[in-house]
């Protein structure tokens, strides 16, 4: 209660409080503090789900349950980290010219705001309040991508701005055919929206109006997850962004539109019986992996490879989650936690070695392990980890998916096994000579902050050897949530 | 059917009406009188919702109407008006797609629409079930002419446009939804525009120009 | 006494991962690194050994860590297949960290402490892969071994091609690696990961079929057998030499080591035809590769195709017990098992050996071309005596370790016409025309290796700087060497020391052995007694130098070559390693994609060259890169760049979606 | 074991180190008639390998060690594989030390041996040499085993007195898979022991020699040494020839003093005849260039490959 109240109150006053003292030195220490203000009330409301199971706060208006009390955590863990890695980013972008000063406010201000939103989506109970957030979000994250002002980055949040919001208008649809189904059984009141009410009741809504509503919803959620053929504005929001930004999109807003998704499709396999929201989410979980491991070869950006990259394994969780069960759910949540780490650690030291480098062209980076180890090791690290490379976590979470695959969808494996063959020949022959080789780097003002990379890549690292039991169990009892 | 009483039939006028404006849209090339039909549209709307309001006495709807009102007949029209003004462009509306192929579309997408409609607006307990596949064809139609165009400013007024309909859906057919899901969504509505509106002037500055095709630059190509 | 194999392997793996960590630590202190920490990794690798040595016999051992994923910890077994993997690790892993000791430079390539780290870091992991007896530690063990091998190969990674080698490398690894963890998931059912549960449960014959080809395919592409071989001859040679002997010695293996696990232990039953493929597969390897090897110039390339020969005769011999098993004839699968044991760990032995000689040779040289080498053996006595015995025990001459497996694998083709498929029966034939080509053929390679680098004249002035190897160093060699004589004299001994392995593998044991007479068949099918051939070979030659000294004299002089009177002798007319395997290059033209060089008339100092290519990758790798580029070009097309389009893309997806669901 | 045996088994090594170089001086002998020429005496050889024994040998200044030893282990291994090939008894316990394989892993032990003292030196010839030796080796050592297959499956064994008592000593079977067999075996033979139509002893045409380039820095007891473990490969090659296709003669393993007795003049006669053929196809056939060698070794081989599935097809 108290809890939540914090996690939401904590991002939204230091939204508040940058978009006035945003430009000043100290605003990279408020953005941090508010974000570790944040992780804090969220890992106390973690604590509290573990001891005390779900809750359900304000009116029932906000729901928390391990599915996604693990979001809030994670969200909030990552958002504190970039928050870290930022405060020197933005600095030497600042050295750099990139930005002035009320561009700092604007993006420090609207950093918080994002995480507000992102928090404010994985805590609702409301599925309209869940797509306001959702908006939300795109709208904050819009500003940022186009922080830069640069044609390139005025193009893709345009882009950004129209697929998202076109694709989240069939969400609202989609909500809307949702709540028409569940009115006649939960009134027209307020309940009818909310997702523990529908959850209850979902063995009678109607099939036909909720597997249209679900088309709507998946297309609508699934741009935002950035699934084929609905995902051309992820590579470019991820590539012109400031890398922070990057590292949130990828870490986190992708996770959340996808929860959203799942939550959805818990309520249709309750009331349609034949499989279908597992059918089509699989169906573009392999679209999606398959093309953009195409995809993949073909870059020549950094920043814009490992956008490619988050579709892919956004793909992969797609998949993992429409085939279900309790293993595949459960690798699926790891994946999205994994996922979230690795991405983000590698945004991080691409948006260094892209400082360092002047550029995000991969062929103008070259030899960073001789003259910045750091930033090399965690390149190569955190590629090696996200081609899911044991002992990293992704490993972990693609063996579990690619072994349920081989019984529950054998047909699936062969297209699987190509994809994640090309993406590892596509990511590794560009990211070798970027790391390997002679280097044409040249120092930065400012020392890189390789923290939260090692942080992060250790933690996953960790979840390839050994899961803590509480966060086991915390998958297990959200893995048999999703059914 | 024929026994329908007199504010359903009001309400499937309106809806009419709001398929029609959106058809007119589609093929409107003129972008001021673009703006001036996205108002309409909105008063179509407000009206109706404003008619099931007093029919199922819902306080809320009435808000609903009023923000309707005040958003997309007064406000968003006028912040368009002097954005367009500001921006000063005038100029008429380029297309893609020429208009009796987009007409023929958005024939094809009205039946479509209906026909998906059909099973779900039978177990409908509302009276104006029927505005669904209205609903649901404008939604449609108002993608067809985001696709359509290619100049920013028609493109986000389709993009209301389909929050038109999708709003329309919501109280039609449903009598509204809960309070504050319709307060965010007109928030949400609100800041997108204003949002869009610093963008107008951003992409001006960068281009010259709000043509669209100026932003094809982030691809993969050759 | 039950000795704790398992304890004491366990401690072996904890003490590399910890003496890695050392070394990770101690990164600049050069000494300590090199002449510490890599023999007591030396010792590790002998405890390893030890207790290889001994589970081999014992009842398997096993543990649970508490480690891996929340259903699934860690499962650790020692039977006897491990155990005996085990021990080729532990052998060949001690003798090798011995040479790095004396190997490793200052200055040269990486930081000692970070190589120290990836070489334990290796050697642990393979030592994980064999001791793994769940599906998930398996994996996350034979990822490791790649990348640690990864950065190991890259360790020069300024060298273009070395970074070309190690992505090479590490793709092929990788989906290999994925085909495995299908074939794991294919095997594992509606059950859990372990082994125990595999095991347990019984596969369809159609997903059988299946779980064996993706094991054949995962764990050939890390063994390098055709047509997945084009990375060994890259990255083998890459590698610093301790790094490709460990790799070529004791590496492939785990591969071999994987497929038997998967093959004969986890599936319930081998269908004969899958015999018939591995045999069709490794012999092309085989053939392959020695035809290759022949034609090469670098000795390390040399090496690394030599390696795929051998991985392919293993292969062969797999198939062969397959083969034998399926048609219900435990014993004779039994020969062909022993002889596929016997063979993999005389190549970890010999492979090794030859490996760090060329490191030897490497360090006294700095050159790896054969045509720029020659006359060692007047400079590096004792590697050249070494090395002597590992080519002779590679060539598989009598009374050598090589000559034994081949004597057993051939013994046991020559019992396929007992098959009932008469189809099976022409093959045979073929196979053990392909098989005794092979050894021919790998004499031939091995004369040239040996030939051109140690004996003759040195080709290049600088040569005559070379120095003989270490101390460190020629201890390592001498005790590989010495392996490869013990194993070639006392074959009885080791294949009964085998029995466990085979019991487990295929049901059944060789007939008993006389200790000094290999005779899996009784002596009169066939006999083999090395020391006697010894012996008597040795009795003679002693015999005729008494003889012909007591009688005559035992004078010598010295001249110059005679060369039939030709007085403008020089080294450059000798046969160049090109010049030596021109005559493979002409019998087997069809086979390369040749590149020649010919030197114009006026060329003062003319060079004539000629670069052999394997046509592998024109027959299959180019494609498979068009193909994806292509892919790629057609996915590229989605990306178009304009908005509209985009939007399209959503909305004809929301109407498809639609109708489908209407 | 018996003592017949142990003494066949010295007599039969004895007889082969005696009569090599006589085997060669008869195959010298029959050219020159063949060839209307006054022959050379029949013990040449033996004189030639006296006169070496007692020279100075004269070793090139950058010999290595292997170059000075290769000669006893090629030696050797000639006597060793002359005392497992039964030629006159089927009794020679030594035999069981190492069957056909093992045989054939004796001479690729030779060969390998002297290729190698023959790059020794680095001169061009040398390494030309043994480059045409290994090259000629790995054809015909695989030909030579498949002959030797055929025979194992036929008598069920790899041991060769077992396959010579199978052919000699059981009920009289035709076998048409060693017809294949015999032909391969011949040209294997020709190719293995330096002679015509691969290889000429009597050149030292420098282009076209293969064996004798590879002994051209030998000299004294060395190239006796060699000169004798050739003309003992000669006739273990002939040995073998005769016990896997005309095992007439060869005694029992019965320790039959009688039978071992009479088998010394049938080998004999045996060989005679053998060196005349021998000398006959020197006679009528043309020295080859050395690449057509894999055309004339390629169907040796096929030729044993067809004799295997020969014998498998119809059983005999």
């Amino acid at each position: 209660m108290i809890e939540i109240l914090a996690v939401l109150g904590f991002p939204l006053a230091g939204a508040a409080a940058l978009a006035f003292t945003g430009a000043r030195r100290e605003a990279p220490a408020v953005n941090i503090a508010a974000s570790l203000a944040t992780l804090v009330a969220s890992l106390a409301l973690t604590a509290r789900v573990f001891v005390d199971g779900p809750l359900l706060a304000l009116d029932r208006q906000f729901f928390v349950d391990p599915f996604n009390v693990f979001l809030v955590a994670l969200t909030a863990f990552v958002g504190f980290t970039t928050a870290v890695f930022s405060r020197p980013y933005m600095r030497i972008e600042e050295r750099h010219g990139r930005v002035n000063a009320a561009r700092l406010r604007l993006y420090h201000s609207m950093y918080q705001l994002f995480q507000f939103t992102m928090l404010l989506a994985l805590l609702t109970n409301n599925l309209g309040i869940l797509w306001v957030a959702m908006e939300a979000a795109t709208l904050a994250t819009v500003l940022l991508v186009s922080l830069y002002r640069t044609p390139a980055s005025l193009e893709a949040a345009w882009k950004y701005f129209i697929l998202c919001g076109v694709g989240i208008a069939q969400a609202l649809f989609g909500t809307i055919l949702l709540f028409f189904a569940a009115e006649k059984l939960l009134g027209g009141g307020g309940g009818a929206l909310l997702w523990t009410a529908l959850d209850g009741v979902k063995g009678q809504l109607e099939p036909t109006v909720l597997s249209i509503a679900f088309v709507f919803l998946l297309v609508g959620y699934g741009t935002k997850v950035g699934l084929v053929p609905l995902h051309n504005w992820l590579p470019d929001a991820h590539a012109e962004g400031p890398t922070p930004v990057s590292a949130v999109l990828s870490g986190l807003l992708l996770n959340v539109a996808l929860y959203a998704v799942v939550r959805c499709k818990v309520l249709v396999d309750g009331a349609v019986a034949h499989g279908f929201a597992r059918d089509l989410m699989m169906g573009f979980g392999l679209l999606s992996v398959v093309v953009a491991a195409f995809l993949l070869a073909r870059q020549k950006d950094a920043k814009r490879l490992f956008a490619y990259s988050s579709i892919e394994h956004m793909g992969i969780m797609t998949f993992a989650f429409g085939m279900g069960g309790p293993v595949a759910n459960f690798a699926a949540l790891l994946h999205m936690t994994v996922h979230s780490l690795t991405k983000s650690a590698i945004f991080y030291t691409v948006g260094h070695a892209a400082q360092k480098a002047g550029t995000q062209v991969i062929e103008d980076i070259r030899g960073l392990l001789t003259l910045s180890p750091a930033i090399g090791w965690g390149l190569v690290l955190g590629t090696l980890a996200i081609l899911g490379m044991p002992p990293f976590g992704v490993f972990a979470s693609e063996f579990l998916i690619l072994t349920t695959a081989m019984n529950d969808a054998p047909w699936a494996t062969p297209f699987l096994l190509v994809a994640l063959g090309v993406a590892f020949a596509s990511v590794f022959a560009k990211v070798q000579p970027m790391v390997f080789g002679e280097p044409t780097t040249k120092r930065l003002p400012e020392r890189p902050a390789m923290v939260p990379v090692f942080v992060h890549l250790g933690l996953v690292l960790m979840l390839g050897l050994w899961i803590p039991p509480f966060l086991a169990e915390w998958y297990r009892q959200a893995a048999r949530l999703i059914g | 059917m024929s026994a329908l009483p007199l504010h359903a039939q009001v309400i499937n006028l309106l809806a009419a009406i709001l398929l029609l404006l959106a058809f007119a849209m589609l093929t409107q090339r003129r972008v001021l009188s673009l703006i001036d039909l996205f108002a309409a549209q909105g008063l179509a709307l407000a009206v109706s919702t404003g008619i099931v309001a007093a029919y199922t006495g819902q306080a809320h709807l009435w808000w609903s109407a009023g923000i309707t009102l005040a958003l997309k007949v007064v406000a968003l029209p006028w912040i368009l008006h002097r954005l367009i003004r500001r921006l000063d462009v005038k100029w008429d509306v380029e297309r893609l797609v020429n208009v009796p192929t987009t007409m023929l579309i958005g024939i094809v997408l009205v039946v479509f629409s209906f026909n998906l409609a059909v099973p779900i607006s039978q177990l409908s307990g509302t009276i104006t079930r029927a505005t669904l596949g209205i609903a649901m064809a404008s939604v449609m139609l108002s993608f067809l002419m985001m696709i359509t165009r290619r100049k920013a400013i028609p493109q986000v007024i389709g993009f209301l446009s389909m929050e038109n309909g999708l709003f329309f859906a919501a109280t039609s057919a449903t009598y509204g939804m809960p309070m504050v899901v319709e307060l965010g969504i007109a928030l949400d509505v609100l800041v997108g525009v204003l949002i869009l509106g610093v963008f107008f002037f951003q992409i001006r500055e960068q281009f010259d120009s709000l043509d669209l095709q100026h932003l094809e630059k982030l691809q993969e190509g050759e | 006494m039950a000795v704790p194999t398992l304890g004491l392997i366990g401690a072996a793996i904890v003490a590399w991962l910890a003496i890695g960590t050392i070394g990770l630590a101690a990164q600049t202190r050069f000494g300590f690194v090199s002449r510490g920490l890599f023999p007591a990794g030396a010792v590790a690798g002998l405890v390893l050994a030890a207790g290889a040595f001994c589970a081999v016999g014992a009842p398997p051992q096993s543990a649970v860590l508490p480690l891996g994923l929340p259903d699934l910890p860690f499962h650790l077994r020692v039977d006897a297949l491990s155990a005996f993997f085990l021990l080729l690790l532990g052998v060949a892993g001690a003798a090798v960290s011995v040479y790095s000791a004396g190997y490793f430079r200052e200055s040269e390539g990486a930081a000692p402490g970070l190589l120290c780290f990836q070489y334990h870091a290796f050697l642990a992991a393979m030592a994980l892969v064999l001791v793994a007896d769940d599906a998930y530690a398996f994996m996350v063990a034979w990822e490791a071994m790649a990348l640690a091998s990864f950065f190991l190969v890259t360790t020069d990674h300024r060298i273009a091609e070395i970074r070309r080698a190690g992505y090479l490398y590490l793709l092929i690894a990788h989906i290999g690696a994925i085909a495995i963890l299908l074939a794991f998931g294919t095997l594992k059912g509606g059950g859990d990961y372990t082994f125990a549960s595999m095991r347990a449960a019984a596969p369809s014959p159609g997903w059988a079929t299946v779980a064996f080809f993706l094991a054949l395919a995962g764990f050939g592409a890390k063994a390098g057998l055709m047509p997945l071989h084009v990375w060994l001859p890259e990255a083998h040679p890459a590698a610093p030499s301790p790094v490709s002997a460990l790799m070529s010695g004791v590496m492939l293996k785990t591969a071999i080591y994987g497929l038997l696990r998967v093959t004969f232990d986890l599936l319930p039953a081998q269908a004969w035809w899958w015999g018939v493929v591995a045999l069709a597969l490794g012999l092309a390897s085989a053939l392959f590769g020695v035809i290759f090897a022949a034609v090469q110039t670098d000795m390390k390339r040399l090496l690394a195709w030599s390696s795929i020969e051998n991985i392919g005769i293993l292969v062969a011999g797999i198939g062969l017990a397959i083969l034998y098993k399926a048609y219900g004839k435990p014993v004779l699968a039994a020969i062909a098992m022993t002889a596929v044991l016997y063979h993999a760990f005389n190549h970890a032995l010999f492979k090794s050996l030859l490996f760090l000689a060329t490191g030897s040779v490497l360090h006294a040289t700095h050159e790896r071309s054969l045509g720029r080498l020659g006359g060692l053996a007047h400079k590096m006595p004792w590697v050249a005596a070494l090395a002597l015995i590992g080519v002779l025990a590679i060539a598989g001459l009598p009374p050598l370790n090589g000559f034994v497996s081949e004597w057993l694998l051939i013994q046991a083709f020559l019992f396929t016409p007992t098959l009932p498929q008469s189809f099976v029966n022409m093959l045979v034939p073929l196979a053990a025309a392909a098989l005794v080509l092979t050894a021919a053929l790998a004499a031939y390679v091995m004369v040239k290796f040996y030939g051109v680098i140690f004996l003759g004249r040195p080709r290049e002035p600088g040569l005559a700087y070379a120095k003989d190897a270490g101390r460190w160093e020629r201890a390592a060699l001498a005790a590989l060497a010495l392996g490869c004589i013990v194993l070639g004299l006392a074959p009885s001994a080791v294949i009964g020391w085998l029995d466990p392995v085979n019991a487990l593998l295929v049901g059944a044991t060789p007939g008993p052995g006389h200790w000094l007479m290999l005779a899996p068949f009784g002596e009169e099918r066939s006999s083999y007694a090395p020391l006697v051939v010894l012996a008597v070979v040795g009795a003679v030659v002693l015999l005729t130098i008494q003889i012909v000294h007591r009688l005559w004299h035992g004078r010598v002089r010295r001249s110059d070559p005679w060369d039939c009177g030709f007085p403008l002798q020089t080294p450059r007319m000798q046969d160049t390693a090109e010049g030596f395997g021109q005559p493979i290059r002409q019998v087997f033209e069809p086979f390369f994609r040749m590149e020649r060089e010919l030197p114009s008339p006026f060329d003062a100092k003319p060079r004539y060259r000629v670069r052999a290519d394997d046509p592998w990758w024109a027959w299959i790798y180019l494609p498979i890169v068009r193909a994806t580029e292509w892919a790629g070009r057609l996915a590229g097309r989605l990306q178009h760049g304009r908005i509209s389009v985009y939007l399209t893309f959503s909305f004809v997806t929301l109407l498809a979606l639609l109708a489908f669901v209407r | 074991m018996t003592a017949a045996g142990i003494l066949s088994q010295f007599l039969q090594a004895g007889l082969a180190l005696a009569l090599a170089p006589l085997l060669v001086g008869w195959v010298a002998m029959c050219r020159a008639w063949l060839a209307n020429r006054s022959a050379p005496p029949i013990t040449l050889p033996y004189r030639t390998i006296r006169k070496l024994f007692a020279k100075d040998a004269v070793v090139a200044h950058n010999a290595s060690p292997i170059f000075r030893l290769t000669p006893y282990v090629v030696f050797g291994a000639m006597v060793c594989s002359a005392a497992i090939i039964p030629s006159l008894a089927t009794e020679v316990p030594f035999a069981a030390a190492a069957d056909a394989i093992a045989l054939v892993g004796l001479f690729a032990l030779a060969r390998v041996f002297i290729a190698l003292a023959a790059m020794d030196i680095g001169t061009a010839f040398g390494s030309l040499g043994a480059r045409r030796e290994m090259f000629v080796g790995f054809l015909a050592e695989p030909a030579l085993l498949m002959v030797l297959f055929t025979a194992s499956l036929i008598s069920g064994s790899t041991s060769l007195p077992s396959i010579v008592d199978t052919l000699a000593h059981r009920e009289l079977a035709i076998y048409p898979s060693l017809a294949f067999s015999g032909v391969a075996f011949t040209m294997v033979s020709l190719a293995e022991n330096a002679r015509i139509p691969v290889d000429n002893p009597a050149t030292h045409l420098e282009l076209t020699m293969i064996h004798e380039a590879m002994l051209l820095e030998y000299s004294a007891r060395h190239l006796a040494l060699l000169e004798w473990a050739s003309a003992l490969k000669l006739l273990n090659y002939s040995c073998i020839g005769l016990a896997l296709f005309f095992p007439f003669g060869i005694a029992g393993g019965d320790g039959d003093w009688g039978a071992i007795a009479l088998a010394v003049p049938a080998l004999v006669a045996k060989l005679g005849a053998g060196g005349f053929a021998l000398a006959l196809i020197e006679t009528v056939s043309a020295k080859m260039r050395i690449f057509r060698a894999p055309a004339f070794l390629g169907p040796a081989f096929l030729l044993a490959v067809l004799a295997m599935l020969v014998h498998l097809l119809l059983g005999s």
